[in-house]
C-alpha cells in the first residue's frame, strides 16, 4: 500500500529508470531464458504434438483422460495442504524461539536447519529406515508403548501421510532462516511499545510482529506452496510414487513419463499442466496476498 | 549480562518454551543423530540401537576409499562458490529492479521468473542438456551450475528483502550523491545482510547436495560433485547398507555443518530501523 | 551562487483510496544565494515536504523548482549536490557514527585521510568525538541528531536543507549549535533552508523567515520585521512565544472600545467598524506607566525564571496572556490593571484577519 | 566429454556408461576391467562413466543421445531392450560382426536370448541375474525346520514360512519385494503356475490376465493377509536389510545382492532356486552392454570390441566373484578361480543352476511405462485396493492400449 | 496511588568491543504520586536510560526501581502499568493512526465502542482528528510526534513517561499541548516523568524537576528553587535560555572584584578568596537603576522579539549575556554600562562548583 517506489515517488518521469531497470533484469533474463523459458517454450511444442509427430492437442485429449493424473493431481493437492500451513506454522514458531535469548540459540538453530543441509539422497533413505515396518525407529518405539505399528510407507492410506511429515521436517528449518532474517528488519522498539501497554508476546506477535512479517510470509507461501509440486526427490528413494500411485506427485509423473516412459510429449502436456496450476496459484497470491503485504 | 525484567518474571512460560523448543530441536536432529550413530557402527548394530556396540571408523574408511572424495570436495566447492557469487550478483541487481523501480511491463518480467520458482530444472534436463550441449559444455562445472545462476528464489527473496527496507535510507544516500547503483551497493546490500547469508547458505546447501543434473551433465571425476560420490552407497537395487551411506553422508555434509555454525550468528544484526523514528 | 527557489510549487499525495490529498498549494519560496532561510509553520504545514521537494526527494505534482535559475524539477536528488539533515535522521544502522558521517565523502572518493579528518571536525563540531566508534543503535536521540546534522556538515553541497536538525537538543547545546551553524554558514556562504519550530532559532538564525501554513505561504520577511509587522491574525498569532494577543474592539466616536473595556481608548479609530487589535503581551507593563489601559483577572500564573506569563480574563470574557519580567507572585483571582502604548498595537481586519497597518505580503 | 570418434592418429575414445545397482565402491572393480581390455586393445581408451542406477543411467544415456553427446557402449536392462531399438539408439551386432557364432559357446542360452529381437542379436549379457531363494539357516534351526531343505514348493514355502513365524525365530516367515522390481517377482510366479511367453514376444506382454497370472497374484496377496508376509507392498531397497536382521527367514532376491549378503549377514544362509507351483523357475536379470549407433564405423567397432572382452570368461568370473552376480557362461565358471570360488561358496552356482528353468525377463515396448503398470496393479491388489482377476484384467486391457501401436511389426 | 523511584540505579551496557559502558551511576529519583517531574540535562546524560528502566525495558545493572514502594527490578513491563511516549515515537507502522492510538485498548479488551470514543478523544486532544486513516508513513514528523502522545495519552496507565514528547511540534501547538497535558495530568492524579529540553516546558509544567547530569542527579528541586538557587556552576549554566552568567571574582577588603572591572563592588566578600560569581542574563539592566555595575562591550545583539539579547565581552575578557526587553538596536561595538543588585547575585566555589549560598542537594 505504502510501497511507493522511487520512481513512482518521482511520478515515473525519469526514463532513465526504465532503461536503468531492465538493464539490472538483462543478466538475470538471459540465463533465465536460455535455461528456463526457451525449454519450457520447447516443451510445450512438443505436447503439441501427437505421438506420429503431428500437430494437435493429441495429448491434452489423453491427459484429460488419464486417471493417474487426476490422482496425483488430488495427491499433490493434499501434500500441499498438508505440508504448506503446518511447516510455515513450524518455521515461524522456530524463528520465534531461537531469535529471542533462549538457553544454547546456536544449537537448536543448528538442529531446524539441519534438514536443509542433509542431501536429499542421503535423507530419503535414512526416512526409508525410519518408517520401515518393524525395524524402522518409529515401529520400534511404537511397539514399545503398545502401540500397533504398520507398514507406513507400504501402505497407501499412510504412505502419503507419511511422506508429507518428512517434507514438514525438511522444509520448516528452511523457511525458519528466511523468517529469522525477516525479524532482523523489525524494530525492537514496536515490541517495547506492546510491553508497555500489556500485550502478551502472543498479541503482540499476532497483531505488529506477523503482520510486519508479510513480505516474508508472502515470499515463503509462494515458495512453499511451489515446493509441495517441486520437490520429488525423495520418491525415488522412499517409494517411486508407490504402492500404485498413492504417493504420487505430478512432478514425479512428469519426470516419469519423460525418463522412464520416454514419452516426452505427454510429458510437455503434464507441464504445462503445471506450469497452468502453479501460475494460476501464483496469479492468486499476488492479487490477493501483495496487497495485504505492508513492506514499510 | 543484565536479564532484562520480565525475562525473569515470565520464568516458567519461558521454560516451558526453551523446553519446547530443545524438543523440536532434537527431534528435528534425529535424522543427522542416527547418521552420526550408524556411521560408526558396524552394520548389525546399526538399526539396533544397542549402546553398547562397539564403535567403528572402517565405515568411514572404506567411503573415503570407494570414490575420489578429495577430488570431488574440489569440485564441489568450486561449484557452490561459482552458483552463490552468480546467484548473489543476479539476484542483486534483478531484485533491485523489482523492489525500488517502477518500469513498464515489470509485472510481466517478475511473472516470468517466478515460472522458474515453479519449474524445476530437473524437469528440463533433457532441453538444457542440448543447450550444454551446444555450447561445448557438457562435461563441465559450469554446465552443472549455469541454469542454477538466475534463481527465482533468490530474486523474489530480495526483491521482498529490498522492498522492506526504509526509504529514508535509500533518501538519504541520494541525496549524499549516491547514484543508483551506489546505493543498491553501499545501502542495500549491507542492511540486507541477514538475508543475504541465510540465502547463501541455503543455496550453498541446495547446490551442495544437488545430484540428478550433476550426475547427467558430467561424466568424469574432474567435474563431477560430491552426491555423485554418495550416491554410489545408495544403491537401492540391492537394498542399502545404512553404515556406509550414513559415513559418506557425514563425509558430505561435514563442511555444510561447519559453515552453519560460522554463519549462524550473522542473522542477527544490529537493528535495522535504529537510525530512523 | 547557489540560489534556490520554490515557484508555483503544488503536491498532492495519494490518500490510500484511490483519491490524492492536496499538500501543497502553489507554494513560493526564494532563498538567495548565501543566505539563511528559516521554514515555520504550524505542524503538518508542509515544510518537510518543501525541503523534500528541493532535495528532489519528492516531485513536484505543479510548478518549478529552481537552482541557480534553472529548473530542475527532473534533475534526480544524486545531481543536486544538495545536503540535507533529515527531520527522522535517517541514519545508516549498519555503520558507525564516523562511517555515517563520511558516507557522502566516501560516495564522492574523497580519499581515506582527508575523509578521517574532515569527519573529525565535524563531530567535534557536534561533540560526537568520543562516539566516533558507536552505532547509531547505541547513541541517545540527541547524539542521533547530532550525528545526522555532522553528516550534512561535512558535505561539500552549497546548498544545505536541515528538517529541524537541534529539536533534540538541550538548550545550552542547541545555543552552542545555533552560533556553529550560523558561522560555518557565513563563512562557506552556504545556502540554508532550515526548519524550526523553536522561535528563538528563527529569530536569531534567520536572514528570512518563511511563514507556511496550510500548504501555501503566509508571510516571508526578515525576523523582526515578521515579529513586529505581522500580515495577518494567523501569523500573528503564530510568531512569538506567547504568541500576540487578538482582542476584539469596535470604534466610534469615543475612541475605540477593546473587549468589554469601560472606558474606550481614546484612538483615532473609524467609527462603527470591527477591528482586532493585536497586543504582544511583552507590551502589557504591570506599572501602570502606559496610556492605555487594560483590565483582567489572573487565570493562571506561570514562572519561568527571567519572566512571569500571566494569564487573564478581560472584562469581556476575552483571554489574553502578559509577560512580566522576573518572578512575579500575582495570586490567582487577583484583578489587575495593565497598560501599554499606542505605537505597540496592531490592527487587523475582523473578517479577513489581514493586518491593516502592513501591506499584504506573498 | 562424450567422446566417440576415430582420433587423427587412429586411437579411438569411447565413453561407457555403467550403473551401480549394488551397494558399494564397484566402480573401482569396473575401471579395472576397463583398464585390462584397453590395455589389449591397443588404440582404444575408453572413459568409463558411473551413472547412478539402472534408471539414472537409461535417462543419462537417452539425454545425452538426444544431442549426440552419448555413450558408444552402456550397461542397461535388458528389458529396455525394445525402448532402445525403438528410439533407433543401437545397433544389431549383425552389423559390426558377420560371425557371432561365438555367443553361443560363450553365453548361456538364456542370457542371450534377452539380448535377441527381430532375428538379431542386439547385446552381450554383462551382469546377469535370476531371482533366487535366500533363507536364514540360524532362523530355520530355531524353527525346528531343516536349514538344508529350503521349500522347493509353493506349498512348502507358505508351511515353512508359517512355521517359521509361529515359532517366533523371526517376524516373517518370507518377504518378497513388491517395489521396484515388483513385476520381476511377479514374473517368477507366473512361470511357477505354468504361464508361457512370459518373456513377451516381440516386446507385447500378453500374459497377464492368463489364470496362471491370476493364480500368483492371488498367491502372493494370500501371504500377505496370511501375515507370513509383511501387509501391503514390501520395498526392494529394505528387503535385505530385513532378512540380514533375521525379521525375515526367507526372502526372494536377485542374485546380484549374493555378496551383499555374503560378506553381512553374521549367520548361516542357503540360497536355493525359487520354489515351484506347477514347475520351478525364474526370469532371467539384470544389464547387457549395448553398442550405440554412434560415431564412425570404426568408433563402433572398437565399442564391440571392449564389449566383447569385458565378457571374456577370465573377466566375467572376476566381475562374477566381486559383484554377486552370475557369470554368464559355461566358460566363465570353468576358470579355475570360479571353480575354486564355487567350491567354497556354493551358494553361488545357484542361480546358474536356476538357468535351466529360466525364462528371459519381460521385454517389452514401452518398458518403462509396461513395467510401472504392472507394478501399480500389484501393489493395489497387495494393498487391498483391488481384486487380482479384475485388476489383472484391466491391466492387460490397458496394457494392450499402450502396445497397440506396436502390434504386428 | 503510584509513586515512583530510583534508587542508587546503576546501568552499563556492552560496548562491543567486549567491555562495557557505564552510563548511570547510582541516580535517585522520587516521583511522589500524582505529581509532575521533569527531567532535565544534556544530552546523553542517561535520561531516556532513566525512563525505559523505570518502565522495565531496561534492566538496572544496579539498586532498585520502587513503584508505590515494591521493588518491581524483575516485573516484566507489560505488567507494570506505565504508559510512555518513546522518543522516536515507536509507532506501528502497519497500523492507521486510530489503530495506533487504541493499540493498548485493544490489548485489555476495551469494547470496540468505547475504544472508538476514548480514541478519537485523545486524537481530538493532539489535533489528529483529520488523519485518523492514516499510516505513520503518511504523516508529518509533528504528526507522528502527536499520534505517540495521543497513545499515551488514552492508556489507563497511572504512570506515564514522556521523552521529549513534544519536540517537534510549533510553539502555538506545544503551548497547548502543555496546557491539555497539565490539566489532564492534575484531572487524573498522573505521576508524569517527563524528558524535556525545553526550559519553558521544565519550568511551566513541573512539581518537581530533576536535572541529571553525565549519568547522576545534579539537583532535584521544585522549578522556582533550581531557578533561583542552582546547587553548582553546571546547573547554573544549563538552567535558562541563555543560562547565568558566570564571572570569576576575588574578594578584598575594598570588596569584590569581578572580571577585571576596575571598581570592586561594595560587598561583604571574605578577603583573598576567589569565587565565582552568578548572573542572570535578565538581571542586568541597561536602565543603571541597581547598585552594582557591570561594564561590557556589545559583540552581538540578538533580537528576539520580545527582548533582545546582548553578548558582551567584559573589562577582563569574559564573555556574558545581558537580556533587554523588547526590541533593542544597540550596534556591535557599543561599549555599554548595565547594573544589577546584590540580591540577583548568587556565589559559587570555583574548585568544586559548588553554590556556596543553597544547601548542598541530591
Ligand atoms: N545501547 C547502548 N549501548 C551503549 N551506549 C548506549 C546505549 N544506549 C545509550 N547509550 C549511551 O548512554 C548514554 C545515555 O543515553 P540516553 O539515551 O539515556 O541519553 P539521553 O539523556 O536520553 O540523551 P538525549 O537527550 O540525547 O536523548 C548516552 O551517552 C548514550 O550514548
Ligand atoms: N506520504 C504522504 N501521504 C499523504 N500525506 C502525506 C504524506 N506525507 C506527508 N503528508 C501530509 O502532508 C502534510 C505536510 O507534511 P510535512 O511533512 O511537509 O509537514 P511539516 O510541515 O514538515 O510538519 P511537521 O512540522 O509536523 O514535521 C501533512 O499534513 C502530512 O500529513
Ligand atoms: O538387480 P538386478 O541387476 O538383478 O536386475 C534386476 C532387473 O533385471 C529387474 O528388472
Ligand atoms: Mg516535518
Ligand atoms: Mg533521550
Amino acid at each position: 500500500m505504502t510501497a511507493t517506489t522511487p520512481a513512482a515517488r518521482r511520478g515515473g518521469r525519469r526514463l532513465g529508470d526504465q532503461a536503468f531497470a531492465w538493464a539490472l533484469l538483462a543478466p538475470a533474463f538471459v540465463v533465465l531464458i536460455a535455461f528456463t523459458h526457451y525449454p519450457i517454450i520447447r516443451s510445450a511444442w512438443s505436447s503439441a504434438h501427437g505421438r506420429n509427430g503431428d500437430l494437435g492437442t493429441a495429448q491434452y485429449e489423453r491427459l484429460v483422460q488419464d486417471p493417474v493424473f487426476w490422482q496425483v493431481l488430488r495427491n499433490n493437492l493434499w501434500f500441499a495442504v498438508g505440508t504448506v500451513p503446518t511447516s510455515m506454522a513450524l518455521a515461524i514458531l522456530m524463528a520465534v524461539w531461537v531469535n529471542n535469548k533462549l538457553v544454547g540459540k546456536s544449537f537448536v538453530r543448528l538442529a531446524y536447519f539441519t534438514p536443509t543441509i542433509l542431501p536429499m539422497v542421503a535423507v530419503a533413505s535414512i526416512w526409508l529406515f525410519f518408517y520401515s515396518p518393524g525395524i524402522g525407529p518409529i515401529d520400534q518405539v511404537l511397539s514399545a508403548l503398545d502401540i500397533p505399528t504398520r507398514n507406513w510407507l507400504g501402505n497407501p492410506d499412510t504412505v502419503l501421510p507419511a511422506l508429507m511429515v518428512m517434507m514438514i521436517w525438511k522444509q520448516a528449518g528452511f523457511f525458519m532462516i528466511f523468517y529469522l532474517a525477516g525479524l532482523q528488519n523489525l524494530s525492537p522498539e514496536l515490541e517495547e511499545a506492546s510491553k508497555l501497554e500489556g500485550a502478551s508476546r502472543w498479541y503482540h506477535f499476532r497483531r505488529v510482529t506477523f503482520p510486519l512479517l508479510m513480505p516474508t510470509t508472502l515470499f515463503v507461501f509462494v515458495v512453499a506452496l511451489t515446493d509441495a509440486f517441486k520437490i520429488i526427490d525423495h520418491l525415488f528413494i522412499m517409494t517411486g510414487g508407490g504402492p500404485n500411485n498413492a504417493s504420487n506427485l505430478l512432478l514425479f509423473y512428469i519426470y516419469d513419463t519423460a525418463f522412464s516412459f520416454f514419452d516426452p510429449n505427454y510429458a510437455g502436456a503434464l507441464t504445462m499442466a503445471l506450469v497452468v496450476i502453479l501460475g494460476l496459484a501464483a496469479i492468486l497470491q499476488f492479487t490477493v496476498l501483495e496487497r495485504r503485504v505492508h513492506y514499510r | 549480562m543484565d536479564t532484562v525484567p520480565g525475562r525473569g518474571g515470565l520464568r516458567i512460560g519461558r521454560g516451558l518454551e526453551t523446553l519446547g523448543a530443545w524438543l523440536l530441536g532434537i527431534l528435528w536432529l534425529l535424522p543427522l543423530l542416527y547418521a552420526l550413530w550408524a556411521s560408526v557402527h558396524q552394520r548389525e548394530a546399526a538399526t539396533t540401537f544397542d549402546l553398547t556396540a562397539p564403535l567403528t571408523f572402517d565405515n568411514f574408511v572404506s567411503v573415503w576409499q570407494g570414490a575420489p572424495f578429495g577430488r570431488y570436495y574440489v569440485n564441489t566447492i568450486l561449484l557452490v562458490s561459482g552458483i552463490l557469487v552468480g546467484q548473489l550478483v543476479l539476484g542483486v541487481l534483478a531484485a533491485y529492479a523489482f523492489a525500488r523501480f517502477r518500469f513498464v511491463g515489470s509485472n510481466i518480467a517478475f511473472a516470468l521468473v517466478l515460472v522458474q520458482l515453479m519449474i524445476a530444472p530437473d524437469i528440463l534436463i533433457s532441453e538444457n542438456y542440448t543447450t550444454m550441449a551446444s555450447l561445448q559444455l557438457v562435461d563441465t562445472i559450469p554446465a552443472i551450475g549455469l541454469p542454477y545462476i538466475a534463481s527465482a528464489f533468490g530474486i523474489f527473496l530480495l526483491r521482498q528483502t529490498f522492498k522492506s527496507m526504509p526509504i529514508e535510507l535509500d533518501e538519504a544516500a541520494e541525496i549524499e550523491g549516491a547514484g543508483r547503483l551506489g546505493r543498491l551497493w553501499r545501502v542495500y546490500v549491507p542492511l540486507a545482510k541477514p538475508t543475504l547469508v541465510a540465502y547463501g547458505l541455503v543455496s550453498v546447501s541446495t547446490h551442495w547436495n544437488n545430484f540428478l543434473w550433476p550426475l547427467v551433465i558430467t561424466n568424469s571425476v574432474n567435474a563431477r560433485p560430491l552426491t555423485v560420490g554418495l550416491a554410489v552407497y545408495n544403491g537401492t537395487e540391492s537394498g542399502i547398507d545404512w553404515t556406509l551411506l550414513s559415513a559418506a553422508t557425514i563425509l558430505v555434509v561435514a563442511p555444510l555443518l561447519v559453515a552453519f555454525l560460522i554463519f549462524q550468528r550473522q542473522f542477527v544484526q544490529s537493528f535495522m530501523r535504529a537510525g530512523i523514528r | 551562487m547557489s540560489e534556490v527557489q520554490l515557484s508555483g510549487v503544488t503536491k498532492s499525495f495519494p490518500d490510500g483510496h484511490g483519491g490524492r490529498t492536496d499538500v501543497l498549494h502553489g507554494v513560493d519560496i526564494l532563498a538567495p544565494s548565501g543566505e539563511f532561510v528559516v521554514l515555520l509553520g504550524p505542524s503538518g504545514c508542509g515544510k518537510s515536504t518543501s525541503l523534500r521537494i528541493i532535495a528532489g526527494l519528492e516531485s513536484a505534482t505543479g510548478g518549478d523548482v529552481l537552482i541557480d535559475g534553472e529548473r530542475v524539477n527532473d534533475v534526480p536528488a544524486a545531481k543536486r549536490s544538495i545536503a540535507m539533515v533529515f527531520q527522522n535522521y535517517a541514519l545508516y544502522p549498519h555503520l558507525s557514527v564516523m562511517e555515517n558521517i563520511v558516507f557522502g565523502l566516501r560516495v564522492r572518493r574523497v580519499g581515506r585521510a582527508e575523509r578521517q579528518e574532515r569527519g573529525l571536525e565535524a563531530a567535534r563540531k557536534v561533540g560526537l568525538e568520543a562516539y566516533l566508534d558507536r552505532k547509531p543503535s547505541q547513541l541517545s536521540g540527541g547524539q542521533r541528531q547530532r550525528a545526522a546534522l555532522a553528516r550534512a556538515l561535512v558535505s561539500d553541497a552549497k546548498v544545505v536543507l536541515m528538517d529541524e536538525p537541534l529539536s533534540n537538543l538541550d538548550a545550552k547545546l542547541r545555543h552552542q549549535m545555533r552560533i556553529e551553524l550560523r558561522t560555518l554558514q557565513r563563512e562557506l556562504g552556504l545556502t540554508v533552508i532550515y526548519v524550526t519550530h523553536d522561535q528563538v532559532e528563527a529569530m536569531t538564525m534567520a536572514d528570512h523567515v518563511v511563514v507556511m501554513r496550510d500548504g501555501f505561504v503566509a508571510q516571508a520577511a526578515a525576523p523582526v520585521d515578521l515579529y513586529t509587522e505581522p500580515a495577518d491574525t494567523d501569523v500573528a498569532s503564530f510568531i512569538g512565544s506567547p504568541p500576540m494577543n487578538l482582542l476584539p474592539a469596535r470604534g466610534s466616536d469615543a475612541g475605540l472600545t477593546v473587549s468589554g473595556h469601560p472606558r474606550p481608548w481614546s484612538l483615532d479609530a473609524p467609527v462603527d467598524t470591527d477591528v482586532v487589535v493585536g497586543i504582544r503581551p511583552e507590551s502589557l507593563a504591570l506599572d501602570g506607566t502606559g496610556p492605555l489601559e487594560v483590565l483582567g483577572r489572573v487565570r493562571t500564573a506561570e514562572v519561568l525564571g527571567a519572566e512571569t506569563l500571566l494569564t487573564l480574563e478581560g472584562p469581556g470574557g476575552d483571554t489574553f496572556v502578559a509577560r512580566l519580567p522576573g518572578i512575579s507572585r500575582i495570586g490567582t483571582g487577583t484583578d489587575v490593571r495593565l497598560t501599554t502604548t499606542p505605537d505597540d498595537l496592531r490592527f487587523f481586519d475582523p473578517r479577513t484577519g489581514r493586518s491593516l497597518t502592513t501591506p499584504a505580503s506573498a | 566429454g562424450g567422446g566417440g570418434g576415430a582420433g587423427s592418429d587412429g586411437s579411438v575414445d569411447l565413453t561407457m556408461y555403467y550403473p551401480v545397482a549394488v551397494g558399494g565402491p564397484l566402480t573401482d572393480v569396473v575401471d579395472d576391467l576397463i583398464a585390462s581390455c584397453t590395455e589389449e586393445n591397443e588404440g582404444i581408451s575408453v572413459e568409463a562413466v558411473y551413472s547412478g542406477t539402472y534408471a539414472d543411467t537409461m535417462t543419462k544415456a537417452q539425454t545425452a543421445s538426444r544431442s549426440n553427446q552419448g555413450p558408444d557402449l552402456a550397461v542397461l536392462l535388458t528389458t529396455d531392450l525394445y525402448t532402445l531399438m525403438d528410439g533407433e539408439l543401437i545397433v544389431p551386432l549383425s552389423t559390426l560382426d558377420d560371425d557371432l557364432s561365438w555367443t553361443e559357446d560363450r553365453f548361456y542360452p538364456a542370457y542371450l536370448a534377452s539380448g535377441q529381437a527381430e532375428d538379431e542379436l542386439w547385446s552381450l549379457p554383462f551382469q546377469r541375474s535370476t531371482i533366487v531363494q535366500y533363507h536364514n539357516k540360524d532362523v530355520f534351526e530355531e524353527a525346528g525346520l531343516d536349514p538344508e531343505a529350503p521349500p522347493t514348493t509353493w506349498d512348502e514355502l507358505e508351511e515353512q514360512a508359517a512355521t517359521i513365524q509361529d515359532s517366533g525365530a523371526a517376524e516373517y516367515g518370507l518377504e518378497i519385494p513388491s517395489t521396484q522390481f515388483g513385476n520381476w517377482m511377479f514374473q517368477a510366479m507366473a512361470i511357477q503356475s505354468g504361464v508361457e511367453d512370459t518373456a513377451g514376444v516381440d516386446g507385447i506382454v500378453d500374459y497377464l490376465d492368463a489364470p496362471g497370472s491370476v493364480e500368483a497374484l492371488e498367491w502372493w496377496r494370500s501371504m500377505t493377509e496370511s501375515g507370513i508376509m509383511p501387509s501391503g507392498t514390501t520395498e526392494w531397497a529394505s528387503t535385505p536389510e530385513d532378512f540380514l536382521q533375521g525379521r525375515t527367514g526367507i526372502m526372494w532376491h536377485t542374485t546380484g545382492n549374493l555378496t551383499n549378503v555374503r560378506s553381512n549377514a553374521d549367520f548361516d544362509f542357503g540360497v536355493s532356486i525359487l520354489p515351484a507351483n506347477t514347475q520351478p523357475g525364474s526370469p532371467t536379470g539384470g544389464g547387457n552392454l549395448y553398442v550405440f549407433d554412434r560415431g564412425d564405423e570404426e568408433t563402433r567397432a572398437a565399442a564391440y570390441t571392449i564389449a566383447r572382452c569385458l565378457t571374456e570368461p577370465e573377466r566375467a568370473a572376476e566381475w562374477s566373484m566381486r559383484s554377486g552376480y552370475v557369470a554368464t557362461g559355461p566358460e566363465a565358471w570353468e576358470t579355475d578361480t570360479m571353480v575354486d570360488y564355487a567350491e567354497e561358496f556354493p551358494q553361488a552356482a545357484v542361480a546358474r543352476d536356476q538357468l535351466e528353468v529360466a525364462v528371459g525377463e519381460t521385454t517389452s515396448h514401452e518398458n518403462g511405462r509396461v513395467s510401472q503398470m504392472i507394478n501399480d496393479t500389484i501393489a493395489a491388489v497387495l494393498t487391498g485396493q483391488a481384486e487380482p482377476e479384475p485388476a489383472l484384467t484391466q491391466l492387460q486391457s490397458d496394457i494392450d492400449g499402450v502396445l497397440a501401436p506396436y502390434q504386428g511389426r
